[in-house]
């Protein structure tokens, strides 16, 4: 039952996730995070991933990366990377990730070194010294400022962006396929947000490296990607080339966000009702419930994707119909 | 993991000591006094310092006074001059002679420091009245004669001056240094290197020492002894083999038990030790004789000797040990009757005493005997409607409440010890009104015609007539029923069986290590 | 750092005159009197108040406390009013003995309890996890003194397996060595013999006092090492490429052991409080025994003396975990600055 | 209390709790023979568990689960007794220290510190014998020794709370201190303050127990725990069941307080429950 079929590939995809289902079992009740969640990204591509909290955002990230929580289930799906499916054997080394906050992502109790080189110990070929000597011109690469010193220092003696800084370079550290960023810039202040993306987007385009970037920030979303992927309820509502998804969103959801908030879309203010709690989603479409042009049977079945003419795919048999006025407001 | 099991396999390698070493020391598990200064400390534990770190002039064997330092004696006829003769060739452990001169140091350092051991001496002698006359002779002139001097003569450790010299600091008389050094001439020598104040005390046989050692075959050479403090935890260590004799307050319980062990056996011996529960007769209700006896009738003296200890005791009459002299002829012990009890009580009532109170019974917490005791008499009281309360207390609380007549207790149970053998240590000490705020004469009972009679034989050196007096004393006392009496102590002290030779004195409880050997 | 122990020392020098202070009105108020004790069995009334005066006991109490304080300043912890020796020497001989049982029992806690306490937050909520849950609640429950006699009646009195009472066995004597720990002591002087049988003797004691320690301990690991579980920079290690059990023994357990650091330290004042009946039981010449024993005396030199350095060795022991937190965390020293 | 009992090791421990309640709150009808609380029978002493003495007989020849359930009470009583008087002394304290930065704060938890500093045992032994040894000394001796953990813990939540939006909007409505101190900081002090109340039930429970071992706590015939395993320690190993029987009392009540105030303080701590 996905509501996207995967395209045919026409390019060989780096990752591919297929009709992924995560469940989780909680006190509440059993809580579908994901379910039917489709898409492929090319070797050397950018796909943003946006939506609002609790959208299920991270468990995808999770998922492809293979920490998802203890108690977590995948009931159906696949994650194929490089034709690996990954979710039954997780892949280290060749896929980088960037944290979304530096602050905490960091072991306070250990120098930087400690923590930066364990992963390439363990994925990366050559000894230590070659270790260290790789990710020092890293450091340089994404200009950390005294970074000869950098491994020997502890996290609290490094600013935010300096931190942020760090974990780009260790994500590149053992020459991943894919870099999975998950939000990186939205704990640092505008300046430096600017500089790290640039730098990202520099250094992956420069090393020809796939990019999954995670982000509820629709400005940051155009400086960076390519396609974008929008989320809603542990569903995807639309995906396609970005410059057309955010000049003219076809699912509703995407285009009430964007009203909302045309470059900042970072809470549904202004779209009457809330997300619905992972453990009760509503049956049939999941947005229906806040939806101003929801038919009954909305309610009933779960809408198939439907391509449309830019490649673009719109999970919503009624993305040709117009929005109410008072909805757009 | 790999450690911890080699580990275990080690200690269990060493579960069992190693055969073929050298033989095994005796382990004495007995108390130990609070210091080894024997001027300052007098009670059970320190005898065992005493008998064999230290000689006295005379000394206790089994219930006989005999010479030790002293060859004989004289008194005069109206018994305030006492000379004693000295042995010669005695020796100090640090070499050095022994003489009269000594004796007279040692007195004088006792009178000083007027500690517990000086109570018998300080109300009839003065320092000054103590003199060598010549470097064998010793001469004591009393103020007032005093029958029990020749029986207190033991208590008295004779020092070695030249040892405690360079030792003493600000005219202490060497006092700290005492406390745990030896400067005896006694069988044993004590090792101060090793010495930790009531844990462990070592001791090494004294070649040199003037009774010569032909008596003892195998004397023992090399003695430790390691205070056990729990009464269960000593008993199964003796049993164990890790020390060589308990104190001698052995359980009756535990009797059996160490007697069918092959490695152990129970010496009994008629003792010379009181157990009574005492009675505040300076305060209601005990101020009332029908009172008194209601509670003298109301123990269940032959559940308590027969049944809790077993049968290992002696009914004991009144204050003075049965086997000792200066009882009166025919006295019949007090019966369990709880008929003639309650008549007793309800007289009382009627006559408006206060019986409707709790009475507080106070008992010494680590003896357990003194709480069973307890115990057994509050059911029982209960059952002629008097109330007991049971008081947890220590012996040094106890001695600092009896030292006043309105903190004294109501009740209390204790032991009254041989610390020298002579009815002056029981009926004389425990009834004279003049003692009254030592713990001893602890029931405050006061009575003209008694105080009279045992000041007579006090200062009497007559046999005959202390003899008759104390025993007209006892009689009066007895009839007064100021205390229970329960029984006289069968001295039950838990032993390895490869300890030989232990003879038993109701004074240091058979802990005199001069007469024992071991056999492997 | 130097300058963060010695903030810390300074902190903890007037809660010890606190101490000083409040031991002794305790002390002086045991209605027990100490000249009649020292009098002895045999004394009159003028000879308990000829030595009352000797000690000051005659004194009004602010002035003995007076006394006191300036007595325990210049370093003079005074004589036992009981046996007559120097407290300072009596203490030296039983301290190390304390230290011994307490240092080997706290060891056997950490060793036994982090572990524990791991495997339960690894299987958190799973079987392991609710056993050990129980396990160290119990502990926690369980009495020392009756734990003692269960294990003497067991190991001692019906396997016959290891000795009862005491440090040593008696034949072989005391190791020769300046520290008073047996252990150190018997290694040092090469004596195998002397240290497994100062081994065999600790077991009992040491297994005893160890457990409700080695319950907090675990207790305490295990909610650290979730709460570590849940933060972000776990979950940026595990994408990064740990292995899981790197993660868990090292990575986490790092941070975990702060808060247990500081419980091995808050733990320590109650072991030795605990060693109290354990020593008593086992017959151990330890400061327990030693405290009991001048209680019943009314020994209130003594007692004082116990209490400072009971209080001094608690102090020094927080001290030491401060420290030894600055070095497991950089940001305390961090903070201390 | 749903969360609580669907908690198996903490609804464990409730029904070990409300067990001993009951059994102490009819401990003379439950007992086989109460009378023994003060009886002796010598002839029967010492005799091994059977049916007519399920778990055997002491030295005076008591029935030893009679004295167990009899003893329910005592052990109950004390813990009750001394938690309420440490938290009388301690949460006041507490909350005075809490609330303001200044010299009285300091003063009461530098007392709070030197009190956390004495060996709590060597303590609570010296006060035993401070006056006749006895259960209410022992009582209280515990209570002095107790009092300054609820000291630290409502010290630390006033802390915490005093912080909070709704103090200062108190404040801001002219709320007077005490009364915010009372009405407000307080109730939310409280779920720490029950699980410290609870677990210090265990702990009292134990050091009491202790306390009675070494001779300074309850006095006989008091049907007393700690004190029947101190009886019963020279009669080993014989009579082992006048050890055990006791000691196993005492390890399952406080086992009960433990479980029970280590299920609330999962159900009082969000932040804990988070981890649960």
């Amino acid at each position: 039952m996905s509501d996207m079929l995967p395209d045919p590939p026409e390019r060989q995809a780096l990752l591919s996730v297929r009709d992924l289902a995560v469940h989780i079992r909680t006190d509440a009740g059993l809580a579908r995070i994901l379910d039917g969640v489709s898409f492929d990204l090319p070797p050397g591509g950018t796909l943003g991933v946006v939506g609002e909290s609790g959208c299920g955002k991270s468990t995808l990230l999770r998922a492809i990366l293979g920490i998802l929580p203890k108690g977590a289930m995948v009931p159906s799906g696949q994650v194929l990377f490089q034709g690996e499916d990954i979710l039954r054997k997780p892949v280290r080394g060749r896929i980088g990730f960037i944290p979304q906050d530096p602050f905490r992502s960091l072991n306070p109790v250990f120098r930087a070194g400690d923590q930066l080189l364990e992963g390439m110990r363990r994925h990366a070929p050559g000894t230590r010294d070659d270790h260290r000597k790789k990710l020092i011109s890293l450091f340089n690469a994404v200009q950390l400022p005294d970074a000869h010193n950098a491994l020997d220092k502890y996290p609290h003696e490094f600013s935010g962006g300096q931190r942020q800084r760090l974990l780009i370079a260790a994500a590149l550290a053992c020459d991943p396929d894919l870099v999975v960023a998950d939000e990186p810039t939205t704990a640092l202040d505008v300046t430096t947000q600017r500089e790290i993306l640039a730098l990202l987007r520099g250094l992956t385009a420069e090393r020809n490296m796939a990019l999954l970037f995670v982000t509820h920030d629709f400005g940051v979303l155009s400086a960076v990607c390519e396609d974008v992927a929008v989320l809603y309820a542990g569903r995807v509502a639309e995906l396609g080339p970005t410059g057309n998804v955010l000049a003219d969103p076809r699912h509703p959801y995407a285009r009430m966000l964007l009203a909302c908030h045309p470059d900042r879309a970072t809470d549904l203010i202004g779209i009457p009702g809330t997300v619905p709690a992972a453990t009760a989603q509503p049956p049939g479409c999941r947005f229906h419930p806040r939806c101003p042009i929801a038919r009954p049977s909305c309610a009933r079945s779960v809408p198939e994707a439907v391509r449309i003419f830019d490649g673009s795919r719109v999970a919503c048999p009624f993305h040709a119909d117009a929005l109410p006025e008072v909805a757009l407001v | 993991m790999r450690l911890f099991a080699a580990l275990f396999a080690a200690l269990m390698l060493f579960a069992t000591p190693p055969a073929g070493a050298q033989p095994r020391p005796l382990v004495w598990g007995d108390t130990l006094p609070a210091t080894l200064d024997m001027h300052v400390v007098f009670d059970v534990p320190s005898q065992f310092v005493l008998l064999n770190a230290y000689d006295g002039l005379y000394r206790y064997q089994g219930n006989d006074l005999v010479p030790w330092l002293a060859e004989s004696h004289t008194v005069s006829t109206d018994g305030l001059t006492w000379e004693f003769k000295l042995r010669r060739g005695v020796k100090f452990h640090d070499g050095s002679d022994l003489t009269a001169a000594d004796v007279v140091y040692s007195f004088h350092r006792l009178l000083a420091l007027k500690r517990a051991p000086a109570a018998a001496f300080t109300p009839v002698l003065a320092p000054e009245n103590v003199t060598a006359p010549d470097a064998h002779t010793v001469r004591f002139v009393l103020s007032q004669s005093y029958g029990p001097f020749l029986a207190a003569m033991p208590i008295v450790a004779i020092v070695n001056p030249r040892a405690i010299a360079p030792h003493v600091k600000n005219n202490d008389w060497g006092a700290e240094w005492m406390a745990s050094n030896d400067a005896g001439s006694g069988a044993y020598v004590v090792n101060a290197g090793n010495y930790q104040a009531r844990v462990a005390l070592d001791m090494q046989r004294f070649p040199e020492h003037f009774m010569g050692w032909g008596h003892n075959q195998r004397p023992i050479d090399q003695v430790r002894s390691r205070p056990v403090m729990e009464t269960s935890t000593r008993v199964l260590s003796l049993m164990r083999g890790e020390i060589d004799s308990t104190d001698s307050y052995l359980p009756t319980d535990q009797v059996e038990r160490v007697n069918r062990n092959p490695r152990t056996r129970v010496a009994q011996d008629q003792s010379m030790r009181v157990f009574l529960l005492r009675m505040n007769n300076s305060k209601a209700p005990f101020n009332n004789l029908d009172v008194r006896l209601c509670f003298a009738h109301a123990f269940n003296y032959e559940g308590f000797n027969e049944i809790i200890l077993k049968g290992l005791v002696v009914r004991n009459a009144g204050p003075n040990p049965n086997n000792l002299w200066g009882n009166p002829a025919g006295m019949q012990p007090y019966k369990f009757d709880l008929a003639l009890a309650r008549q007793h009580c309800d007289r009382a009532r009627a006559a408006g005493v206060p019986l409707n109170r709790e009475i507080e019974i106070h008992v010494q917490t680590e003896l357990e005997q003194t709480v069973q005791a307890a115990q057994m008499f509050q059911a029982d009281l209960r059952r002629v409607g008097v109330n007991l309360k049971i008081v947890p207390n220590t012996f040094a609380g106890i001695v600092t409440a009896t030292a006043q007549a309105t903190t004294t207790p109501d009740m209390w149970v204790h032991w009254v010890s041989a610390y020298f053998i002579d009815p002056e240590n029981w009926v004389g000490q425990m009834y004279d009104s003049r003692f009254h705020g030592t713990w001893k004469a602890s029931s405050w009972y006061t009575n003209p015609e008694v105080d009279r009679l045992l000041t007579r034989a006090r200062n009497s050196v007559v046999q005959a007539e202390r003899q008759e007096l104390y025993a007209a004393a006892t009689a009066i006392i007895f009839r007064e029923s100021p205390d229970i009496w329960v029984y006289n102590t069968v001295n039950l002290r838990g032993l390895t069986r490869r300890v030989q030779g232990y003879s038993f004195s109701p004074v240091g409880s058979g802990g005199e290590l001069r007469l024992m050997s071991l056999s492997e | 750092m130097a300058r963060f122990i010695l903030r810390r020392v300074l902190l903890a020098l007037p809660a010890l005159l606190g101490l000083v202070l409040l031991t002794f009105v305790l002390t002086r108020v045991i209605p027990a009197d100490p000249a009649a004790m020292l009098a002895g069995d045999a004394a009159t009334p003028a000879q308990v108040a000829e030595i009352r005066t000797r000690y000051g006991l005659d004194q009004p109490m602010w002035r003995q406390a007076v006394t006191h304080v300036r007595q325990v300043l210049t370093g003079d912890l005074g004589s036992s009013i009981f046996t007559g020796r120097p407290v300072a020497e009596e203490i030296g001989f039983r301290l190390p003995a304390t230290l011994e049982l307490t240092f080997v029992a706290r060891f056997l806690s950490v060793v036994l309890g982090v572990p524990l306490g791991l495997v339960a937050a690894l299987d958190h909520n799973g079987p392991v996890d609710q056993i050990v849950r129980l396990l160290s609640v119990g502990g926690l429950a369980i009495a020392g003194f009756w734990l003692a006699i269960m294990l003497q009646l067991l190991f001692c009195m019906e396997w016959e397996l290891l000795p009862l009472r005491g440090r040593i066995d008696v034949a072989l004597g005391v190791p020769p060595g300046f520290s008073g720990l047996y252990l150190l002591d018997s290694l040092l002087a090469g004596r195998l013999d002397l240290f497994v049988d100062a081994l065999r003797h600790l077991v009992l004691p040491a297994v005893t006092l160890c457990l409700p320690g080695l319950a907090s301990i675990a207790r305490f690991t295990r909610s650290g090492v979730l709460e570590t579980l849940q933060k972000d920079f776990v979950l940026y290690a595990r994408a990064a490429g740990y292995s899981p059990f790197r993660l868990a023994t090292i990575y986490v357990l790092r941070n975990a052991v702060t808060v247990t650091v500081t419980q091995v330290g808050l733990l320590f004042g109650a072991l030795i409080s605990g060693a109290v009946a354990v020593e008593a039981i086992f017959d151990w010449p330890g400061l327990g025994t030693y405290a009991v024993q001048a209680i019943l005396a009314a020994d209130y030199k003594a007692l004082l003396a116990v209490t400072l350095v009971v209080g001094v060795v608690y102090a020094v022991v927080n001290v030491l975990v401060d420290v030894a937190q600055a070095l497991v965390d950089p940001r305390v020293a961090e903070q201390m600055k | 209390m749903r969360k609580l009992l669907r908690d198996p090791v903490a609804s464990l421990g409730l029904a070990i709790v409300l067990f001993a309640l009951v059994v102490a709150a009819f401990a003379p009808w439950l007992a086989p023979y109460p009378e023994d609380a003060f009886e002796s029978h010598l002839l029967q002493r010492l005799k091994p568990p059977s049916a007519e003495f399920p778990f055997g007989t002491d030295y005076l020849g008591r029935d030893i689960l009679s004295r167990i359930i009899l003893g329910t009470r005592n052990a109950i009583a004390v813990a009750v007794a001394v938690v309420g008087a440490s938290m009388l002394i301690g949460v006041p304290m507490g909350l005075l220290a809490g609330w303001r930065d200044n010299w009285v704060s300091d003063v009461l938890m530098r007392v709070t510190d030197v009190f956390l500093a004495v060996p709590q045992l060597i303590l609570a032994l010296a006060l035993g014998q401070l006056m006749s040894p006895g259960l209410g000394t022992a009582m209280l001796a515990l209570s002095l020794t107790y009092w300054p953990f609820f000291t630290r813990t409502v010290y630390a939540e006033t802390r915490r709370l005093r912080g909070a939006l709704f103090v200062d909007a108190l404040a801001g409505i002219g709320a007077t201190p005490t009364r915010i101190l009372l009405l407000h900081v307080l109730p939310n002090a409280a779920p720490a303050v029950l699980v410290r109340a609870t677990i210090g039930m265990g702990f009292t429970i134990l050091t009491a127990a202790i306390l009675g071992f070494l001779g300074v706590g309850a006095a006989p015939p008091s049907p007393d725990w700690g004190l029947a395993v101190a009886e019963a320690r020279q009669h080993l190993p014989e009579s082992w069941w006048f050890a055990t029987f006791p000691g196993l009392a005492i390890l399952l009540l406080v086992l009960g307080f433990n479980l029970l105030g280590d299920g609330l303080r999962d159900v009082a701590d969000p932040r804990l429950r988070r981890s649960r």
